[in-house]
């Protein structure tokens, strides 16, 4: 017997070993394309059930998938609710009360009255530009994941179906993105991005998301390729074949639902890096640019600043959100793997 | 006219300083800009510079503030004599001061010479040429042929320096230096006590290529301290020179055994923290410590925490290249339009931005308060310094622009230029102008205004230092504005092209009149009101120092500390 | 073992696997247990040792000379493991530790329990490999794994077992996974090992075979619930329990013509060593094409003169999976091709199947050639994609896990027809109904179906485009016996009803007998004999014919099949001794 | 074995050329007028035509490229080539030092940032990630998954700042100074101020990559405890720790080889945000400030060494866990 989990998968490791199979019960777990509900009920009659509707149900019985999902709501609702809360408070994000929120020399007021999380250096509402800056890390990081896994998964198809010449080259493009440094190639690419007269050719917000899909689409790519390398030696790819699919056709019907759902799963894991690159590359000075509030370049702020020493929550306001955004992407990742693969964590 | 050399007055001390101890100074950049005289061209660079090298004349610091520091003293020279046309300088050195480091041999006259006979090697050009095409005779010439060698090769520099003499620049014998020039000019001793002139030993120097490491490691000292280990990124050891002859240094009191410049401390917050903590005495390319960290001194109500007016102001500049063609550039030309600037701006929010009183006041002509011709106006006051949106908003509305305006507004990135760049945006855009933030990493920055193809309106990063206190007005409205010695181009960092022969005028009167103060003061109303760029504020000095700090004393060339006059306490 | 229970505790539900179970066992005797998969045999003894996870919660009481085991603490239970009982798993493979040398695990057994030096240990484990028949112990000690066949693996299990004699042994299905010449010569070292040691042996299988061969008693458990308990010779003479009947009925249904007269002895060269094989393929070849099949004047598909090396990644030479494969298959005939594990089978019907090019020969249907060497897939035009078709191996694997049935289904009829999308679909369901599935399973998951059900997609999918020739590999190998019968059935009808010929992949032979009119052995990607079946059965020509027949364990019940072999990533020929090498010389 | 090592090692080469090539790309596209951005401070058109013509920035790209490979811009005579001895990867005009040299200088710190890391992050990992698999879903558990989680949601830049502020500043105005603020002494110098200069940087990355690798180890755990082997080895009464750190983490532990030599290649690439808030000296720090200043010749360097380390790794996890493959090592 031959473990059925790709060695490339995601969900680092060999699978469950193999035990034999009941022949009249489902088998317990099929590697990546896993069913749901692991242990076969007695009768062996089952209801026909919708994909996913059962993985769903399973997800959202997953104790961490409903923390993630609660904390990424809350997230999403922030982000959603930041013109209502500038509204309310009468702070737009970029607006400055210098003479409401500021001292004499130019000190921000700690939280309390008008100003919630007190205000920063500049005499702005940290609370209306943490909120502002949840839109920018879910405007970069959901465009950027979601474009790297297009691309990445594409790639991975391709180079994992078409073994051979075409997988070498493949291979050899994805090792090459790899091997790039992260941050200093991202420098030079928002460097590369002053055109003839020096003027930003795009908007940085675009660029910032372009960087990191150019560096997260290799991650999908790896993975996809593993999954169908393993996934084309399947019997049911021959069967296919054998009455008469073409391969466009093998790719697309039969490996492709394989390939989709851990590849979303990676799409949940991947994405909270990627907004933390984003925040890195603000906190950096090449991201996100002032004024437009990101987490990043707010953390970058305070500490270039040293104003977190007397107003901490310039800090801390940026620096929870974010916690609690990764907290809650990495939550539902983890969910959604117990549900695929119940014996891990 | 002679002038003795009488002693350096010792500035009076509190406690009084001991000699000993270690000077640790924590530096934001990870290595100094440079450490060449010949190319050293910013205050921190001459903080450091001050303590390796030394000129014909200097300043011997001040424990009361920057602009006191104006008395200048014998340093190399001993004394002087002044030609009675005020033309030409003949200095005496004094005997047996030596050279340390890479070199121990005497400092003679012959090295002055071959320092400034490099001043306009095409492979290093002095930063501040501008000043000595006025000061010495034969320069101009001089320099003329010098631009058609070669670059990159040593050998053919050091040929031509060779071969070639300035006619105003002579060593008669070893003790004996000539320096003459076309016209009297009454800071020409000033313009001596910048580090450009300071001797080099021709055989030492003329090994290396450039302000390069190993030059540095190498370096020739011929002030109280040598370089004795440098690694760029993490320090820079300065060991006092043994026997050290303090008789023959009147400037210089040297109490520090030795001093350290820690280069891995690389942000603001960083440096004080260093500083608070003990780790670190002074602090380097630091150009205002954090707003809370002052606080927080003024609140212990600190002795450590030093301030001082400085001269130093920050404004903006226009593009005004003749080959900037974009709308906003154009626009800017028109007089109105800067007026309505002028308005725009709300200098008391910039103010506070910079930490309130204590560290800037607003600003709305050229010449600062501690430079000679200050007379204080504004041509453009708007009620509190809090600007005047609705007449800003007329006046680009009678300068054809009744929708506002928008501009391509470049900034240094670093946290003192940002603050001040989206401060400014907020209060531009209550006055319709709208200005598109535009970061240049601090490295480029220079190269990016310098590029003529660059796109930008105007530049909100722009700042100077007086290079000396007191009798400095050249730089400003002699060199900067003065279409004759400084063209729209070479040397202008900021592209202003500035061109007003009524000013030049008036420049060419002052330089060599034994009272320029009135003649200054009037060209400063006369150029101010015609805004070349747009005063914001002026910049005091603040300077947080570790408890150990003692003797504190301020210099006008660093616009910061002596460290050559501060002690340690242990 | 007395009123034991086990309830798996998930999060949030309790499933009852073993209830209410007691058995009791003698010192130098045998007890087995057997019935179905899933029935509760393996988990009963595992409780019984404390062995299961965490969340499997055990009631009852498991004695072991009057000490109740579930009462143990695990420091105390940890000194009975290996030190009184021990144990041979299930499945060689996934048994024994990848990464650790063969040796240290058999030391192991060893040091768990007593403190023995280097050397002595060493000699210990070198006797230990020798008694349990591990040829040349000095040069495998220090191998892996991965490096032993199915047999020498399981092998290397009994010695762990055996190391410190334990008074129990308890083997749970210790042959399942093993070819039947292996099976054999695994049992008889269980025998030998008891009969030398006196141990108490505890023998779980599910073949009622195997267990009539080796036990004294024989306990009978279903849906984890002892159904009956008799000494061996009363079961199968009079079995009581209604299952009982069912489970020896379902195995006597195959009317199986195997020769008689076999006892112990008569497993001859398969007992032990690899003199059989060996024997076996110098008359190969020759034998085998001696007897060429009947002249049929056109035969419908042609097999001829079919070579096919694979090409094994990281090495230059190539390994010859087929050598000069010659057979035919006749309209509306059923073929049979057996031969053991890695024989080569599948690859034939991969060939077959255009999925492959041989290296040399060609296959033809109806006297067109349509697979022979060259490059790339074969290109089978419409016509001929639908007249030959596959059933896969594993009926499993060959269902895409992310596709319902009836999409599985359409496939053949949207790639081959240009029918509308409800056309199809009165299609697909015609289809199910031919070979007997609900409509409902139309709508749901491969994983969500039976193994019968899922073989019967497989079928239909095969039958979709009514082919002149279905190639069906393994079909029933990896199903109980009574829907093996079931399917068997099935196939009949099919080609009574579309007039159909197969050819019947298998190294089942009581099936093969059942079903084919002709059979092809295969041994070592070779034909070694080919025939009309009942000849072939009755009268085998070849000796390795003889050594497969003779192997069949039970009073002439069909062997249980080996766990169906999921086809390889091509690149670890460790399994059960298909490979090359040192495999090779493990069994037969 | 061998052909499989060569094959491989010629993939990394042909990569790294590719990654130079594109790197070499990005920059001369990405700094305009590059002879103003690599000149020092106040260098005049003559220089600016002196750095061109060293550069042969008037000729077309690919004789630009072949040229910065094949012999370098001469400085002073001396070729500073990739193909020259000693192979200089170009000039540091601004810095006025061979880019080799230059690197070469900075490695010793972010290697031992790197290793130092590593060591004390495995080390942790493997501890806490098998403590966990012991007692799956109990608070144990839960507690440490909580721990890993915030190590992984908190940004290097963040948890730095933290850790500098208490563990450096605030204990240091109670007189307690356990740990240097920034700045690195060699390991050479005096091993233990190297340590506590690091110290705080190494917990920095250690943080997070505890966050990712407690789980990874877990999980392999949880995986490897539930095989049959595992069960064998309990059958036959062997101890359970060495159930745990023997049989289960001998076989869960190349997936985690895997990782961490990736993991690793990354942080040597990219220590930057770790390197940037210690002020160490290290390769990272000078990438940036190459990246940020123009100073291209540099961020070539330091993009193809990031690269180096990256193909080196990946072999050396590939050769590793061949060698831990029993198949591979006969
Ligand atoms: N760890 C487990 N968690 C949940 N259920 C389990 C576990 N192990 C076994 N089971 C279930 O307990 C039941 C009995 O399993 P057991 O392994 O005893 O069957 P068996 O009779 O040995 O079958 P086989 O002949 O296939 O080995 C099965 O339904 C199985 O799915
Ligand atoms: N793609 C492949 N690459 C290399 N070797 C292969 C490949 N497929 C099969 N083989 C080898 O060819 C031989 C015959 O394999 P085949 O699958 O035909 O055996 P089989 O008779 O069907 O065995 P089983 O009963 O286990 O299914 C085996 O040794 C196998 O390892
Ligand atoms: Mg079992
Ligand atoms: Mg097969
Ligand atoms: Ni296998």
């Amino acid at each position: 017997m031959s473990s059925t989990v790709p060695p490339d998968a995601p969900l680092i490791g060999s699978g469950t070993p193999p035990t034999p199979l009941p022949p009249d019960a489902p088998p317990a777990e099929a590697g990546p394309p896993a069913s749901p509900e692991p242990s076969p009920e007695p009768d062996g009659v089952r209801r026909p059930r919708r994909f996913p509707g059962p993985v769903l149900g399973a997800i959202l019985r997953e104790r961490s998938a409903r923390v993630g999902l609660v904390l990424v709501g809350v997230i999403v609702l922030a982000a959603l609710l930041a013109p209502l809360a500038a509204a309310l408070t009468g702070h737009g994000p970029n607006q400055q009360f210098r003479s409401e929120a500021l001292s004499e020399s130019g000190l921000p007021v700690g939280p309390g009255g008008d100003f919630l999380l007190g205000a920063d250096g500049n005499g702005r509402d940290v609370l209306v530009r943490t909120l502002y800056g949840a839109r920018i890390s879910l405007l970069v990081g959901i465009p950027a994941t979601t474009l790297a896994l297009v691309v990445g998964t594409a790639v991975g198809l391709v180079a994992g179906f078409f073994a051979g010449r075409t997988d070498r080259l493949l291979s050899q493009v994805i090792d090459v993105a790899l091997s790039f440094p992260f941050v200093v190639t991202a420098l030079s690419l928002v460097a590369l991005n002053g055109g003839g007269d020096g003027q930003p050719v795009l908007n940085p917000v675009v660029l910032v998301t372009i960087v990191i899909s150019l560096f997260a689409w290799t991650y999908f790519a790896r993975l996809t390729r593993g999954l169908v390398i393993v996934l084309r030696g399947k019997p049911f790819v021959e069967a296919a074949l054998s009455v008469g699919a073409s391969r466009r056709r093998v790719i697309t019907r039969e490996i492709l639902p394989n390939v989709l759902p851990v590849v979303a799963v990676y799409w949940a894991v991947q994405l909270p890096l990627n907004i933390l690159s984003e925040a890195t590359l603000s906190f950096l000075g090449v991201g996100v640019q002032a004024p437009t509030a990101s987490w990043g370049n707010m953390i970058a702020e305070a500490q270039r600043s040293s104003l977190y020493q007397v107003q901490p929550w310039f800090l801390l306001g940026p620096g929870i959100a974010m916690f609690v955004t990764v907290l809650g992407f990495n939550a539902i990742s983890s969910g959604i793997r117990n549900v695929l693969d119940p014996d891990r964590g | 006219a002679t002038t003795a050399g009488a002693s350096g007055t010792a500035p009076a001390a509190s406690t009084a300083p001991t000699p000993g101890g270690t000077l640790r100074i924590a530096s934001l950049q990870s290595d100094l800009d440079a450490l060449d005289p010949l190319t050293g061209y910013s205050v921190d660079s001459w903080e450091i510079m001050r303590a390796l090298t030394r000129q014909l004349v200097t300043y011997p610091g001040s424990t009361t503030g920057i602009k006191d520091d104006t008395e200048l003293v014998p340093d190399l020279a001993k004394s002087w004599d002044v030609s009675d046309d005020g033309k030409t300088y003949t200095f005496h050195l004094r005997d047996d001061i030596r050279y340390s480091g890479s070199s121990t041999r005497e400092i003679v006259a012959r090295d002055f010479v071959y320092g400034i006979k490099r001043f306009c090697d095409p492979n290093k050009q002095v930063a501040a040429i501008n000043y000595f095409h006025l000061a010495f005779s034969g320069f101009t010439e001089y320099c003329k042929e010098f631009a058609k060698v070669p670059v990159g090769d040593p050998a053919k520099s050091k040929a031509f320096i060779d071969s070639h003499e300035i006619s105003g620049v002579s060593a008669p014998d070893d003790k004996t230096l000539v320096l003459k020039s076309d016209t009297k000019n009454y800071d020409f001793l000033a313009i001596l006590s910048m580090n450009f002139v300071s001797p080099l030993p021709e055989e030492v120097a003329s090994k290396y290529v450039g302000d390069s490491l190993e030059f540095r490691k190498n370096y020739p000292s011929s002030g109280p301290y040598q370089i004795s280990s440098y690694e760029p990124g993490r320090s820079l050891v300065l060991k006092k020179v043994a026997g050290y002859d303090h008789a023959g240094d009147p400037a210089r009191k040297a109490y520090a055994d030795e001093i350290v410049v820690d280069f891995t401390a690389n942000n603001e917050d960083a440096v004080v923290q260093k500083i608070q903590s003990g780790d670190a005495d002074l602090s380097l390319y630091l150009d205002v410590p954090p707003l809370s960290t002052i606080q927080q001194y003024q609140a212990r109500n600190s002795p450590h925490l030093h301030s001082s007016d400085s001269g130093a102001a920050n404004f903006i500049t226009f593009n005004a290249r003749p080959e900037a063609t974009s709308p906003g550039a154009k626009a800017l030309r028109a007089l109105k339009v800067r007026q309505a600037l002028a308005y725009a701006v709300n200098k008391a929010n910039l103010v506070q931005a910079q930490g309130g009183k204590i560290a800037a006041k607003p600003l709305g002509q050229i010449i600062t308060s501690t430079i000679l011709g200050h007379e204080t106006f504004d041509p453009y006051p708007t009620p509190g310094n809090a600007g005047d949106p609705a007449k800003a908003k007329q006046l680009l509305a009678e300068a054809g622009h009744p929708d506002g305006l928008k501009l391509d507004a470049v900034y240094r990135v670093n946290a003192q230029f940002e603050t001040i760049a989206v401060t400014l945006k907020a209060d531009l855009a209550r006055a319709g102008i709208e200005l598109d933030l535009i970061p240049i990493p601090a490295a480029q920055f220079s190269g990016y205004l310098q590029d003529p193809k660059s796109r930008w309106d105007v530049s909100l990063s722009s700042s100077f230092a007086p290079d000396w206190q007191g009798p400095s007005t050249r730089m400003l409205l002699g060199g900067w504005l003065n279409s004759d010695a400084a063209p729209c181009g070479t040397g202008n960092v900021h592209a202003i092209c500035y061109d007003n022969p009524e000013l030049n005028k008036l420049a060419a009167q002052a330089f060599p009149s034994d009272a320029p103060g009135p003649i200054w003061a009037k060209a400063d109303k006369l150029v101010s009101a015609d805004l070349p760029w747009i005063p914001l504020f002026e910049k005091r000095k603040i300077a947080i120092t570790s408890e150990r700090v003692r003797n504190w004393t301020w210099s006008s060339l660093a616009t910061h500390a002596d460290i050559t006059n501060i002690a340690v306490g242990r | 073992m007395k009123n034991l229970s086990v309830t798996f505790q998930d999060r949030d539900r309790a499933f009852a696997a073993v209830r209410d179970v007691s058995f009791a066992v003698e010192p130098g005797r045998t007890l087995a247990i057997v019935g179905e998969s899933g029935s509760g045999k393996s988990v009963s003894l595992l409780a019984s040792t404390g062995l299961l996870p965490a969340r499997a919660v055990v009631r009852g009481s498991a004695l072991y000379r009057g000490t109740d085991l579930t009462a143990l603490r695990p420091g105390q239970l940890r000194a009975i493991r290996g030190r009184h009982i021990g144990f041979v798993f299930q499945d060689p493979l996934s048994n024994l530790h990848p990464l650790k040398t063969v040796g240290s695990q058999i030391a192991e057994a060893i040091t768990a329990h007593e403190r023995v030096g280097r050397h002595p240990l060493r000699r210990r484990v070198l006797d230990l490999l020798g008694e349990v028949g591990i040829k040349d112990p000095g040069q495998r000690i220090d191998d892996y794994p991965n490096h032993f066949s199915g047999g020498m693996r399981q092998r290397v299990m009994i010695a762990m077992a055996i190391a410190l004699n334990p008074g129990l042994i308890i083997a749970d299905e210790p042959t399942t996974a093993l070819d039947v010449t292996v099976q054999a010569s695994i049992l008889k070292l269980l025998r030998r090992l008891q009969a030398a040691h006196g141990t108490a042996l505890i023998f779980v299988s599910h073949d009622l075979g195997v267990v009539s061969d080796i036990a004294d008693d024989v306990v009978v458990m279903r849906d984890g619930e002892a159904v009956e308990a008799a000494p061996a010779s009363e079961i199968y003479a009079a079995p009581r329990h209604e299952y009982t009947r069912t489970l020896l009925g379902a195995a006597r249904h195959g009317p199986v013509p195997v020769p008689t007269g076999h006892g112990p002895a008569g497993h001859g060269p398969a007992g032990h060593g690899s003199a059989g094989g060996a024997a076996a393929n110098g008359t190969g070849p020759s034998a085998g094409r001696a007897e060429s099949p009947s002249a049929d004047p056109a035969p419908l598909l042609a097999i001829s003169a079919v070579h096919m090396s694979y090409r094994r990644r990281g090495r230059k030479d190539s390994f010859t999976a087929l050598a000069d494969v010659s057979f035919q298959v006749g309209e509306r005939e059923i073929v049979g091709l057996v031969g053991e594990s890695g024989s080569g089978k599948s690859t034939v019907g991969r060939i077959i199947a255009g999925l492959v090019r041989p290296t040399a020969g060609s296959v033809s249907l109806r006297g067109a050639v349509y697979n022979e060497v060259g490059d790339g897939p074969a290109r089978l035009d419409a016509g001929l994609r639908s007249a030959v078709q596959v059933v896969f191996q594993d009926p499993y694997g060959s269902l895409n896990p992310r596709r319902r049935i009836a999409a599985t289904l359409a496939e053949p009829f949207a790639v081959n027809t240009k029918l509308s999308a409800p056309q199809i679909r009165a299609r697909v369901e015609a289809l199910a109904r031919r070979v007997e599935l609900p409509p409902s399973v139309l709508e749901r998951f491969p994983s969500q179906l039976s193994g019968g059900q899922r073989q019967r997609v497989a079928i239909a999918r095969a039958v979709a485009l009514e082919p002149a020739v279905v190639v069906a590999d393994e079909p029933v190998s990896a199903l109980d016996i009574t829907t093996q019968a079931q399917i068997i059935a099935l196939l009949r009808r099919l080609r009574a009803e579309l007039g159909v010929s197969f050819l019947f992949i298998s190294h089942d032979l009581g099936v093969v007998a059942d079903l084919c009119e002709r059979v092809v052995v295969l041994k070592d990607g070779q034909v070694v004999e080919q025939g009309p079946t009942h000849r072939v059965f009755t009268d085998p020509g070849h000796p390795y014919t003889r050594t497969l027949l003779a192997s069949i364990p039970g009073r002439g019940r069909p062997a249980k099949a080996p766990e169906p072999h999921a086809p390889h990533d091509d690149d670890h020929p460790h399994d059960l001794g298909v490979g090359p090498g040192t495999d090779r010389v493990a069994h037969v | 074995m061998r052909r499989q090592i060569l094959g491989h090692a010629a993939r990394a080469l042909s990569t790294l050329l590719i990654v130079l090539i594109i790197t070499f790309a990005i920059t001369r596209i990405a700094y305009r007028n590059p002879a103003a951005v690599l000149a020092p401070r106040n260098a005049d058109q003559r220089t600016l035509d002196g750095i061109t013509r060293a550069l042969r920035l008037d000729e077309p790209w690919y004789l630009q490229l072949w040229h910065y490979l094949y012999r370098g811009p001469d400085i002073q005579g001396a070729p500073m080539g990739l193909f020259n001895w000693p192979p200089a990867l170009g000039y540091s005009f601004r810095q006025q030092r061979p880019v080799t040299e230059l690197i070469l200088s900075k490695v010793p710190v972010t290697l031992s940032l790197a290793l130092g890391a590593l060591v004390i992050w495995m080390t942790l990992s493997i501890l806490l990630g098998v403590l966990a698999a012991m007692k799956p879903d109990t608070w144990v558990d839960r507690f440490l998954s909580a721990l890993s989680y915030a190590g992984l949601s908190v940004p290097t830049f963040l948890s730095g700042i933290l850790l500098s502020y208490f563990l450096y500043f605030k204990l240091s105005t109670y007189g307690i100074r356990w740990f240097p603020g920034s700045g690195y002494v060699g390991i050479t110098e005096d091993p233990v101020e190297w340590a506590r200069h690091l110290a705080l940087p190494w917990l920095t990355i250690a943080i997070a990559e505890i966050g990712i690798f407690q789980r990874v180890v877990r999980g392999n755990m949880l995986d490897v405890l539930g095989s049959d082997y595992i069960r064998t080895a309990r059958a036959k009464g062997v101890s359970e720790r060495r159930v745990y750190f023997d049989h289960a983490l001998r076989a869960a532990l190349n997936p985690i080889i895997t990782l961490s030599g990736l993991e690793l290649a990354a942080i040597m690439g990219g220590a930057i945000v770790t390197e940037q808030i210690f002020g160490l000296d290290g390769v990272g720090r000078l990438a940036v400030e190459a990246a940020v200043g123009g100073d291209f010749p540099v961020v070539i360097g330091t993009t193809v060494l990031a690269a180096a380390i990256f193909v080196i790794s990946a072999f050396a996890v590939d050769v590793v866990t061949r060698l831990r493959d029993p198949a591979g090592s006969t």
